[in-house]
């Protein structure tokens, strides 16, 4: 195996993991989202140390304001929805929501429960590209690179198409709004894990 | 209504392009004593402001990149004649300065360039005379366009060739104080009109007479300038470049600020009084 | 080293999907689970689907629908044209569903706030919101010895039928505190049920038929905009149409003649033209001998009381007009009166009614199709009503229900005792901003152990709740509709899957049930399973069968059916009254307080210091707190306006638009002012709804005063909401 | 030769509910500050007696369209049958056709950054369809009508609404008639 795959498959490794950790801090569930939020500062410290010490009830707050982002039951402040910041009133099941499923189903995925849970949800999403990244590290040990190249080509199309079209302004209105250390942290550790596969991307044209 | 920054700045930096190409040809024709390096950088000032002119334009589009387009319906669209009328002039600018830098035949060019560039300035203006806006549906923009050229057009020749060491005319200065006087007195009068009018036109002219912008236009872009000029005339110290550039960006100010309240001065016919 | 690729090459795309399946390799950090995501099953369907839906709102109309749904998301809303009442249209309201259905502020999931009022919320899950209700609910019953202190208030948010579950899932934990009466109509119910036995109206599209229509207080333009078409059709037949309101309304705007009535008076003006109309002996002996009682009684007491000119000072109309409306009324036949809602919420609405429909017994216009006096219809509300009756558990303590009046919920939950209401149920209903005197809902709030709230969106009541619970709309639950109006019945099919973890208000019953009989095995009896579908046809009734002649509910899935027969109320003179007669004297009246004749009731009065009587109608793009906080909604218009007559306007020198306070001894608002001729000089209007993000709740100036009717039929007497007199100034 | 149509907004039955408006964006699903059609009120002292009136407006398919002939890129082309269309891929949002409107139709969607506007559902009269708004309106208030046959009681302008000769709208009108009022505040 000669190294430039092996730095592939463990920076791909890195990446994924990462990816995981926002797709558990966005489904919902408050204590996954606090684990995956730690977890995250360690992949991507946010070195201001400051925001790093958390007590008991800054983390109750934590809490509430990660319901008042994301969650509700009020106007939510950053919502999780690619429709929120794709059409003028964040009407979740309309054209840019059906842009999303259509891609999914490309690559042969559906949201389970289809029509419930509107399928441009951050979590969603970001199980999406977590499933792309799987298949290309499974094809990788397979060594058939030429369909991983797919699956990475497919991963970078989405994120260009969708991710980064959006979340940057999310990440806008969490820091905007958000308060807390822990919040604000996880959106800035994002904004600069994307803002890498970004510039991971253009490095790629000419690597691809 | 539509106080775009984009078709303010683009307004007034053709009008002023196409005044100082006509002031640099009439010198040049009369005068005759402009040295070809002279000659040069000033027609080069000119096509960059009137490249930076079209360029801010696009700044107002929805689709800038698909601004080319916009020449196609010249048959009844005052905007595609405006975009063809001043691309040519654009083209001609280029032309024109390519002479001065080569020496070439630059008679013929400047006469078609100042025709052309007469040609724009009203086709300018055309475009915003509407029946749909009775403050806009009179001979107003194309006379308060035509003066923004021969005031800021000879100041911004002025200013480039006293950057040369030419030394200016004062008849140049006396076309310049006619214009602004002209444009100041019209002006006001075109104020009283609309007042008087009544309803739709009258609230245009009382927004405007009541906003600040006016009476800042009024100092900075007249008064002042007028003071300057005369004081030069009277000192003869028309050749220090310090006031020409002095009174250049005045006026030039006066006009960006005058343009700004022709775009606000835009009130619509309302619909069932909306 | 080349591992022996296990899966045949295929091409990419297609191939996708079949490797998706075996995508979980163990062993390998890239192991992948599925949770939100899975392997895609059917291929894209985006072939459109039409569903029959009905819209369950508080509102005359209650249009059938044909909602058009693609790929499982509803693209788009349509009037059903089977229904000949609303001919294929919705109004502005109906047509904006998409965006409550798919609005971005929806609650998504169950959550609980930490602090009630803090604005601090937390995600929970369903079952730790049925835990949490559960616990309390059982620990109120064994503090308290029975869940009297469980108080439910629900009432207009949803009128499907199905929605009578929720009463049933109070009723299935014991007995409980119910939020009895209607804020809406109920004076006007009582009054009628004295005259006539209950309340019957002709079928709305019988209008065409009138000669002559006086819409009295009523402004179906806004409220039941279908009617106006009729209302027009009938006018182009010639029929001459009377609008008698204070308010020159959208309606009185189409009227042949508009009256300008003073507000609350309208009592005297019926009695003033009943004693032209027995001076120069234009009623209807013979009709009156044969099917009403106490007519002898009415007409001296018009002899010995009444006079014309009292009747013009009272309402401030001049004497000859009242004449030329009494002959006019009583020589052209049919004369068809319709009583409006707003017309009868005063401290003398009950009695201003009865006035009116006496006129109606007086001329003999009762019972013929084109006449009669229309006030709204229960006929075609005769279901079982499964969801609703269920059994109280065996151990439940207390005797039985305890009543308290909706129109008063805030002093009455304070003033509850033995037991004193410690937990809220709020459904259906938005009492934060419907309720009179908020600052007493507010308190009572305050004292709760648990507030639940089931709602679409964040109202200020979800804001004074502990637990919200994310509820569908229409289309995302089946149900079955009718209307207090026109005889339609229209099937809501389920047409798209609730969004998010939003739940039906059965289904809602159902596992409360569940984890009620967790806890303590026996404390619930609601069935805790069933088939939504199967509940729905569970309410259809033998009757409701042969009144719409269809044999099965499933025919409603071919679209709406109109009722068969008796569209034409009191047709056979037959009424449900103690005597089977018209009660012009009515003993029943008396026993509940009132005078047993129509006589007239003096108005409240405005006072020096609060000379203005604000009416406060419903808005045209809302029903209630409900709309108004759509985007779309909010394009059209999104600011609330106080209109004020321009003498009135010029005494307070308020211009248009400026801004005004209009303020009493309970509370005070801020809005613009819109200066207007279509109010009368002692009047100012303020539309009642709830704008998103605006301080504005005209319920802030207004009195929980009683209005004089409601008790009989609907268990507590009606509020006197256009009773408020309020002063103005400019801010 | 092919028949002429344009609108008939009868003020008279118009009871200014609304409905036609939402009709239209809950056809066309739109974004909410673009509205196709507008209720205007009328001023309520323009038919003699004080009443509450309405006009819908949506684009009245002039007969020569100010927009059409402003617009630089030839976006806007009009119909045998009279309807003034909008091409979306042709336009470059140049907004001079907003200017020239004398009704204020044509608005500029942020999100396309592009001008739109109503096209008398162009595709659904073609299918035999009533636009959205025609068969969404309770009072069959609005119609579509060819403007050759004279409707009676159908005139060319409403008190309040800009002056018909600068483009010759195909939009006809029937005045609402207010009834006799006994007023307290004269």
């Amino acid at each position: 195996m000669s190294n430039r795959t092996f730095d592939r498959r463990t920076d791909l490794a890195k990446r994924y993991s990462l990816y995981s950790l926002f797709k558990q801090y966005y489904q919902g569930d408050w204590e996954l989202a606090r684990k995956a939020a730690t977890a995250i500062q360690q992949y991507e410290p946010v070195n201001d140390n400051l925001s790093s010490q958390q007590d008991q009830n800054l983390d109750a707050a934590a809490l509430f304001e990660y319901n008042r982002l994301f969650v509700g039951p009020g106007k939510l402040l950053a919502p999780p929805y690619e429709s929120a910041y794709r059409n003028a009133q964040g009407l979740v099941m309309q054209e840019e929501t059906l842009l999303v499923r259509q891609f999914y189903l490309q690559a042969g995925i559906e949201v389970s429960n289809k029509n419930a849970i509107p399928d441009d949800h951050l979590g969603l999403e970001f199980e999406f590209i977590c499933y792309l990244l799987s298949r290309e590290g499974e094809r990788l040990q397979a060594d058939d690179s030429s369909t991983a190249n797919r699956y990475a080509a497919l991963y970078q199309e989405f994120c260009q198409q969708h991710i980064l079209s959006w979340v940057y302004q999310h990440c806008d209105d969490i820091l905007a709004h958000g308060k807390t250390g822990l919040c604000r942290d996880t959106a800035i550790s994002l904004v600069r894990f994307l803002q890498r596969e970004e510039a991971n991307f253009l490095s790629k044209e000419e690597f691809v | 209504m539509m106080g775009e920054w984009a078709l303010v700045l683009f307004t007034v930096l053709s009008q002023m392009a196409a005044g100082a190409f006509i002031t640099l040809w009439v010198l040049d024709t009369v005068k005759g004593n402009i040295k070809e390096a002279t000659g040069t950088f000033v027609s080069q000032g000119i096509v960059l402001a009137m490249g930076l002119g079209l360029l801010t334009s696009l700044g107002h589009l929805g689709h800038p990149l698909e601004a080319y387009r916009a020449s196609a319906h010249f048959g009844t669209s005052w905007l595609s004649r405006e975009v063809i009328v001043f691309g040519l002039f654009f083209f001609l600018t280029v032309v024109y300065y390519w002479q001065w830098r080569t020496g070439g035949a630059r008679r013929l060019v400047g006469i078609i360039g100042s025709l052309v560039a007469l040609l724009a300035v009203p086709t300018s203006g055309m475009v915003y005379v509407l029946a749909a806006i009775p403050a806009w549906n009179n001979f107003g923009p194309i006379f308060f366009f035509l003066l923004t050229a021969f005031t800021l057009g000879p100041l911004y020749t002025a200013v480039l060739l006293t950057l040369e060491q030419y030394s200016l005319e004062k008849s140049l200065f006396q076309v310049v104080i006619a214009a602004l006087a002209c444009s100041c007195m019209s002006y006001v009068l075109y104020l009283s009109v609309l007042i008087s009018a009544g309803d739709v036109a009258a609230l245009t002219g009382w927004n405007t007479m009541l906003s600040i912008t006016f009476w800042l236009r009024l100092f900075i872009g007249w008064i002042a300038p007028l003071g300057i000029l005369g004081y030069i005339l009277a000192q003869q110290q028309w050749h220090s470049s310090r006031y020409v550039i002095l009174t250049f960006a005045l006026v030039l100010i006066g006009e960006l600020l005058g343009r700004e309240l022709f775009y606000a001065s835009a009130v619509a016919l309302t619909m069932f009084g909306l | 080293m080349k591992q022996k690729s296990v899966v045949s090459r295929r091409t990419f795309l297609k191939g996708a999907a079949a490797t998706v399946a075996t995508v979980s390799f163990g062993g390998t950090f890239f192991d992948f689970l599925f949770s939100g995501l899975s392997p895609a099953v059917a291929a894209e369907t985006n072939i459109a689907e039409l569903f029959r839906s009905a819209c369950p709102r508080n509102c005359y109309d209650t249009c059938a629908i044909l909602s058009t749904v693609q790929d499982g998301v509803l693209k788009k809303v349509e009037g059903d044209p089977a229904s000949t009442y609303t001919r294929g249209t919705l109004c502005a309201k109906g047509f904006s569903y998409t965006r409550s259905v798919y609005s971005p502020d929806r609650i998504k999931y169950p959550m609980r706030q930490i602090g009630r009022g803090s604005g601090n919320w937390q995600r929970i899950s369903w079952d730790e919101a049925y835990t949490e209700i559960a616990q309390n609910m059982l620990r109120l019953k064994r503090e308290y010895g029975s869940t009297l202190p469980i108080c439910l208030n629900k009432y207009s948010g949803n009128f499907d039928i199905m929605h009578y579950g929720i009463e049933g899932m109070l009723t299935s934990i014991g007995n409980t505190t119910r939020a009895t009466g209607t804020p809406c109509w109920p004076a006007g119910i009582d009054a009628q049920t004295f005259d006539f036995g209950t309340i019957v109206c002709n079928d709305p599209e019988d209008i065409v038929n009138s000669k002559y229509l006086i819409i009295w207080g009523a402004n179906p333009a806004w409220c039941s905009v279908h009617s106006m078409y009729f209302v027009k059709e009938a006018q182009q037949r010639g029929c001459k149409i009377v609008v008698i309101d204070p308010i020159l309304t959208q309606t009185a705007s189409k009227a042949d003649l508009y009256i300008q009535i003073k507000s609350s008076t309208d009592g005297a003006l019926a009695l003033g033209m009943a004693r032209y109309i027995l001076d120069h002996n234009l009623y209807d002996g013979e009709w009156l001998a044969k099917n009403s009682k106490g007519a002898e009684e009415f007409f001296s007491y018009l002899k010995n009381n009444i006079t014309l000119e009292w009747a013009a000072e009272k309402t401030g109309i001049p004497k000859h007009i009242i004449e030329m409306l009494a002959r006019e009324y009583a020589t052209t036949k049919p004369a068809n009166i319709w009583i409006g809602y707003g017309m009868q919420r005063h401290t003398n609405g009950g009695q201003n009614v009865r006035a009116i429909d006496a006129l109606a017994a007086v001329t003999g216009n009762i019972g013929k199709s084109g006449g009669g006096a229309q006030y709204a219809q229960l006929e075609t509300w005769g279901f079982k009503y499964h969801a609703m009756s269920q059994t109280k558990p065996v151990n439940s303590g207390g005797k039985e229900d305890r009543a308290i009046n909706i129109n008063n919920f805030g002093a009455e939950v304070l003033n509850a005792q033995d037991p004193p209401i410690k937990m809220l149920w709020i459904a259906c209903r938005g009492p934060m901003t419907q309720d009179p005197e908020t600052a007493v809902v507010k308190k009572a709030f305050e004292g709760m152990d648990l507030v639940v709230t089931a709602d679409l969106f964040m109202t200020p009541t979800v804001e004074m709740s502990d637990i919200v619970l994310p509820v569908t709309t229409a289309f995302e639950t089946p149900g079955v509709n009718v209307s207090y109006w026109h005889y339609w019945m229209s099937l809501n099919e389920q047409a798209i899957k609730p969004m998010y973890e939003s739940k039906n208000d059965i289904t809602i019953a159902m596992e409360l049930s569940a984890k009620l009989n967790e806890l303590k095995q026996g404390s619930c009896t609601f069935p805790t399973s069933g088939d939504l579908q199967e509940w729905v046809g569970k309410e259809f009734s033998e009757g409701i069968y042969k009144q719409f002649g269809i044999q099965d509910w499933k025919e409603l899935k071919k679209g709406p059916v109109k009722a068969k027969g008796s569209l034409i109320a009191w047709q056979d003179n037959k009424f449900r009254t103690p005597s089977g007669k018209y009660e012009l004297w009515s003993a029943e009246a008396e026993k509940y307080g009132h005078f047993p004749l129509p006589v007239y009731v003096e108005e409240m009065q405005s006072t020096e210091q609060y000379p203005l009587r604000c009416i406060t109608p419903h808005w045209k793009l809302s029903i209630h707190s409900q709309f108004q906080n759509l985007d779309w909604m909010a394009a059209v218009n999104n600011e609330p306006h106080i209109e004020i007559h321009p003498k009135v306007a010029a005494k307070y020198h308020i211009k248009d638009n400026d801004a005004v306070k209009m303020f009493n001894d309970i509370g005070y608002i801020t809005l613009p002012a819109k200066i207007t001729e279509t109010v009368s000089p002692d009047v100012v209007a303020v539309y009642e709804t709830w704008y998103k993000n605006k301080n504005f709740n005209v319920n802030y100036t207004v009195k929980a005063i009683p209005a004089d009717m409601g008790k009989k039929a609907t268990g507590a007497p009606g509020i006197a909401f256009h009773d408020n007199f309020v002063a103005i100034q400019k801010v | 030769m092919a028949k002429k149509i344009g609108f008939l907004v009868n003020s008279d039955r118009c009871i200014g509910c609304h409905a036609c408006e939402l009709a239209c964006k809950n056809e066309y699903q739109q974004e909410p500050e673009i509205r196709w059609r507008k209720v205007y009120p009328l001023k309520e002292d323009s038919f003699g007696r004080v009443a509450r009136g309405f006009a819908s407006l949506a684009c009245n398919h002039c007969e020569d369209p100010a927009c059409l002939k402003a617009c630089p890129v030839i976006a806007y082309t009009k119909r045998e049958d009279g309807i003034v269309m909008h091409s979306k891929e042709r336009c470059i949002g140049c907004k001079n056709c907003m200017l020239a409107c004398p009704y204020k139709v044509p608005e500029f969607n942020k999100k396309t950054k592009k001008v739109e506007k109503c096209h008398m559902c162009a595709m659904r009269q073609d299918k035999g369809e009533k636009p959205a708004c025609v068969a969404g309106c309770p009072m069959e208030a609005i119609s579509v009508i060819d403007i050759a046959d004279d409707v009676a009681g159908a005139e060319r302008s409403l008190p309040g609404f800009p002056n018909a000769a600068i483009t010759n709208p195909t939009t006809r009108f029937i005045k609402p008639v207010v009834g006799r009022q006994v007023r307290r505040d004269a």
